[in-house]
């Protein structure tokens, strides 16, 4: 698999998440905000950051980037896109993902471990979890999903809520930290898997994630 | 040249953490007799243009396109003429 | 007669410098203005003037801590680069460095504690990235009045989300650092930050202007007028309620920092050869980082102030010239590679503009809208006259210190309860849980441990860090408090596993020109520069912050120790919680009855009082080596060192995050449980590895108790035990912050 | 019950890094002849008050005490008397 990982001025997950999927074996490319043309690649990344400083409202800025054309072609073209943390936000300001990420519940940056359950273990990017309770470092301020009542009821009718937080950190509308697409090709998420793959880090709870992605 | 005043705010039903806060920091300082606080983001932005009703277009689509998030937020501007 | 540039128009002429003494609102004196008189053989005009107002600022200068700080001892065989750069550089082998270094914010943080505190982190992780390295870590230390205090709490809150706003945004993780409170800080918190990067040796920048005819080149944001005399401002006495303090205030950008440093880094890694000098702009901004350039290589600048990058209009060459605005720094370039260098930058989105060059003749020489607005020798400009500090020892300290506090014992398990809620003691947790400590995914040990423990990726090494002060003890007894902050910093690094290599300071203390003042000073480094030798940690940088003192009361003389630890198998490392039930449990040391300056002293009685025992250091070096041994064979699977609250608040906390007890028996009286000795550390050991262990240790640890399955915590003790149920004492150690907080 | 609308900008010159951004923003999106965008923020304040010179004093307060940075930030405001 060829992935692609967009780099967004401001990004700052963006080696992390080429750490991990170098750690699969992935051959994966760090792609400049401002490139064109992603038909190179199986799966795109949005990474976690600040990108253009999350100024004005976190992904605002970044969605008018030139790349995010490209990354609308490859929805299109039903490829895999994930985008995490500051990535879903960006995904949802740019229409590519229902719903918008705001100001945590209690005003503040949070960076903690936070147990979340797998409620859709049948998608592109869970269907490897066996277990249904899983931990996952969480680190945001603007965190809190939100949508209106008939999109929530939506997203439940079609399954499309994947992650949902035990313990509700940031305040989100029916505890949703991860949602995917109608089609089912492109996962949003705030907690982090990229930083819970190795045991040496404390936890390994994101590998299966990437494990789902992989196996084809 | 023009000048553009621009205040955004949440629609009603969103959550406004911060004017939660703000209200509740307000109540505790003595000011008792607050019923709401409401938190929004507020531009101003000087743009050329080529007269009023082409500055009023413009500045309405910079904020459709990029101020606001129109799940979320609504807004009110005003516009003016500067002298040179 | 020249014509006044416009901007210019309103300054005071020369003469009425003089006449009016306008120099003493910039914290010049009229002796150091004189002399400076004598120097030109003219009169300075207001441009001049201002620039050596700021240069010769301690802020700047360190013209009155010098005589102490180069008693430190900074040279061994790690050593790449000690003081006198952005930052110091230890060889950690495999041709790689680790970079590190602290910086006071106090001042700025105390007038606007959220851009104070970010702008902290911005500054230090400048003088990282300046020496080529890319910052991996940042750690903050800080202190405060008590927090039953509203302003305490405003500034808590803004000073931690200050930290968090900078160092989330550019993306490098805060692992770790400490946080108290006492009253001494009501009117003067201490916002210390740390920052530590890693340097390939092959890419290591210094700041020196170089090569005649060379280029200096301005890179990042643009210059307005902010902090104008910040630097002076930092040198002079708080008085509470002076409102003209406020517009020294400068607003961070993490932002567009985060792309002035992937730009930097980029540009030193791929085109190293065209870069001969790098500096960030801090303090006096771009007066300070180009004459301190050029002294260091002995040669003179020329820069054209018309194309410095300027945010507003009218800007005057003092104001250019003393903006502390944010996210800028200054490279000198070959002459002939100035575009190579530029367009890393332009890629970036950033502009890398050439202001100026490198000459022959030493001078420091301004020109402005085609006229020479300052012409001062760079030698002269960047080395203030020599001082003579007068120190008298404090009469506090004449006294003996067999006259050691007697603790009340009516109830010794509410007294650790109790403890464990002390703000200073209880977890930090919900103010460091606003930091992002993982991202770049490399941090093994979180917030809440010993010390931060930081891997490198593409080996098997790690880095330990930390950050202590011990700002009661060097109030009852700088020499030997200065001395315990370097054991303390020590120990935690030691109790993850790395052996402890080097160390960065940051200085706070009051009013230098009060001998009594000056001589804690000197006698605190000097504890600090003894332990540092015995533990061959050499002090490579640091910085200093006096006149913390508000309405003239002086702040405890609060050093603090940052220090770095290298663990070359990250495998291998340890934490402080206990890991099995029937594990043993031994203490490393022997506890003494030392409780002047205690955390319970001050629970009980409201104040720190008394002198201090001294203690030995090789045996400190001794207990710290055995622990070390121990975690390297693998014998230790659990390790922590004894500070606050003692032996009991230290068995305590290894309880936490667990589901053990413990049982522990000691045959002395129940309050030694509290004291606070030098040198200990509690250790655990499986049972079977208890002969390998002993042999290890010898008498120098004992057995003195198991971890237990039972939830409980029992301390027996000659007169009375201590028993309490340890998830209850770990919620209250949790919450206390929080309750005290909205409280 | 009174209704204060409050608008706090940075001071002149004090960097206002959001601003910068969203006017490169702007500028990338085609918006091409912009000299400015300052960003600041908007509060709306419901509370009660004895009559509109008290509700002006009272609102004032609470701008100085807690909705404004004085070390960098101004504003204005405008009230009003709702009906009931
Ligand atoms: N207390 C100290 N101990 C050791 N070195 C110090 C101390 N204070 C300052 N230095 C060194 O002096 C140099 C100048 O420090 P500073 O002015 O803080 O640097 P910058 O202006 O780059 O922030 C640095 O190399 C610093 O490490
Ligand atoms: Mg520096």
């Amino acid at each position: 698999m060829k992935a692609a990982v967009i780099q967004f001025p401001g990004s700052n997950c963006d080696m992390d998440m080429m750490h991990a999927l170098k750690d699969f074996k992935v051959d994966a490319t760090l792609v400049s905000h401002n490139e064109t043309d992603l038909s190179d690649y199986d799966a795109i990344f949005l990474p976690g950051g600040f990108s253009f400083g999350d100024y004005l409202r976190s992904g605002a800025i970044a969605r008018f980037s030139p790349i995010m054309e490209a990354v609308k072609q490859a929805d299109e073209a039903g490829k895999r896109i994930v985008g995490i943390c500051n990535g879903f936000q960006i995904l949802t300001e740019a229409g590519l993902l229902p719903g918008q990420l705001m100001q945590n519940e209690h005003p503040g940056f949070i960076c903690d471990e936070v147990k979340m359950e797998v409620t859709n273990p049948d998608t592109k990017f869970s269907r490897d979890y066996q277990t249904s309770e899983i931990t996952l470092p969480v680190a945001h301020g603007e965190g809190r999903y939100y949508a209106d009542q008939a999109t929530i009821d939506s997203l439940e009718k079609n399954h499309q809520i994947v992650f949902k937080y035990q313990t509700n950190v940031n305040g989100s509308t029916d505890d949703i930290a991860g949602i995917t697409n109608q089609k089912g090709n492109v996962l949003g998420m705030m907690p982090h898997p990229e930083r819970a793959i190795e045991a040496i880090l404390g936890n390994t709870d994101g590998r299966k994630l990437f494990e789902s992605i992989l196996d084809n | 040249m023009y000048f553009g005043r621009v205040y955004v705010s949440y629609k009603k039903s969103v959550l406004d953490p911060q004017g939660e806060v703000i209200k509740s920091g307000l109540t505790h300082m003595g000011f008792e007799k607050i019923e709401s606080v409401k938190q929004g983001k507020y531009f101003e932005i000087k743009f050329a243009a080529t007269d009023m009703e082409n500055a009023k277009q413009e500045l309405v689509k910079m904020i459709e396109a990029l101020l606001i998030n129109a799940n979320t937020e609504t807004y009110r501007y005003d516009l003016k003429e500067l002298g040179d | 007669m020249v014509k006044v540039p416009e901007p210019m128009r309103n300054e005071p002429s020369p003469e009425e410098i003089k006449k009016n003494k306008v120099y003493l609102d910039w914290a010049l004196t009229t002796e150091e203005y004189d002399l400076i008189c004598d120097h030109l053989h003219r009169l300075p005009n207001y441009t001049e003037t201002g620039l050596f107002a700021a240069m010769w600022s301690e802020h700047c200068s360190y013209k009155k801590s010098k005589p102490v700080l180069r008693k430190f001892w900074s040279q061994n065989e790690r050593v790449l680069q000690g003081p006198g750069e952005g930052a110091g550089v230890l060889d950690i082998g495999d041709q790689q460095a680790v970079v590190f270094k602290a910086e006071s914010h106090n001042h700025p943080s105390a007038v606007e504690p959220y851009e104070g505190a970010a702008t902290g982190v911005g500054g230090i992780l400048r003088d990282i990235f300046s020496m080529g390295a890319q910052p991996i870590a940042v750690l903050d230390s800080l202190r405060f009045g008590e927090l039953n205090n509203n302003d305490t709490k405003h500034l808590v809150n803004g000073i931690i989300a200050g930290i968090a706003g900078y160092g989330n945004a550019i993306g490098i993780p805060t692992v770790g650092g400490e946080i108290g409170f006492d009253a001494t800080y009501q009117g003067n918190p201490l916002v210390n930050v740390m920052a530590v990067g890693l340097l390939n040796q092959a890419d290591m920048q210094v700041g020196k202007a170089e090569g005649i005819g060379n280029r200096v080149l301005y890179v990042g944001a643009k210059t307005g007028r902010d902090g104008i005399h910040g630097a002076t401002f930092a040198s002079s006495d708080f008085d509470s309620g002076v409102e003209k303090n406020r517009s020294a205030v400068q607003v961070g950008d993490p932002f567009l920092e985060k792309l002035v440093m992937d730009a930097t880094i980029k540009a030193i890694r791929e085109h190293g050869d065209a870069i001969v000098g790098v500096q960030d702009m801090g303090a006096a901004g771009l007066v300070s980082s180009s004459a301190e350039m050029a002294d260091e290589a002995g040669t003179g600048v020329l820069l054209d102030l018309d194309k410095v990058p300027q945010r507003e209009t009218n800007m005057t060459p003092y104001e250019l010239m003393l903006s502390e605005s944010q996210e800028r720094m200054l490279l000198v370039v070959k002459a002939n590679q100035v575009a190579e260098v530029a367009k890393v930058f332009e890629d970036a989105g950033l502009s890398a503009v050439d202001i100026g060059e490198v000459t022959d003749n030493g001078k420091y020489v301004l020109s402005f809208e085609g006229q020479t607005v300052a012409d001062v020798d760079v030698n002269y400009l960047t080395n203030p006259p020599k001082q003579v500090m007068q120190e008298t020892a404090p009469k506090r300290l004449t006294q003996d210190a067999t006259q050691q506090y007697q603790p009340e014992m009516t109830n010794a398990s509410q007294t650790l309860t109790d403890l464990l809620k002390q703000s200073t003691i209880a977890s930090k947790a919900t103010l460091f849980r606003h930091f992002d400590s993982m991202v770049r995914t490399n941090t093994v040990i979180k917030p809440g441990g010993d010390a931060a423990l930081v891997r490198i990726k593409g080996t098997s090494k790690a880095l330990a860090m930390t950050t202590d002060i011990s700002g009661r003890y060097t109030y009852l007894n700088p020499k030997i408090g200065g001395a315990l902050a370097v054991a303390e910093a020590a120990r935690n690094i030691v109790a993850t596993g790395a052996t402890p290599i080097g160390i960065t300071d940051c200085l706070n203390f009051g009013d230098p020109d009060d001998p009594e003042i000056y001589y804690e000073l000197d006698k605190s480094c000097e504890g600090i520069n003894d332990m540092a030798k015995v533990l061959n940690t050499p002090i490579i940088s640091g910085n200093v912050s006096l006149y913390n003192e508000t309405d003239g009361q002086a702040i405890y003389p609060t050093p603090m120790v940052g220090m770095v630890g290298l663990l070359d198998d990250v495998e291998k490392a340890t934490t402080i919680n206990f890991k099995n039930a029937d594990d043993l449990i031994y203490l490393v040391g022997e506890v003494r009855p030392d409780f002047n300056g205690t955390e319970l002293q001050k629970m009980q009685t409201g104040e720190i009082k008394g002198n201090l025992n001294d203690f030995d250091k090789n045996i400190e070096k001794q207990h710290q080596q055995l622990v070390l041994a121990g975690i390297k064979q693998q014998l230790i699977n659990s390790a922590h060192d004894v500070a606050e609250g003692g032996l009991g608040v230290t068995l305590a906390e290894m309880t936490f995050n667990t589901d053990f007890g413990a049982n522990v028996k000691q045959a002395h009286p129940v309050s030694w449980y509290f004291a606070e000795s030098p040198s200990l550390f509690v250790v655990t050991v499986k049972p079977e590895n208890q002969t390998k262990f002993e042999k290890l240790v010898g008498d120098q640890a004992r057995l003195i108790g198991k971890v237990t399955t039972d939830p409980q915590l029992k301390l027996v003790a000659l007169d009375q035990d201590i028993n309490v149920n340890k998830n209850e004492i770990e919620k209250g150690y949790q919450e206390a912050i929080t309750w005290q907080l909205n409280h």
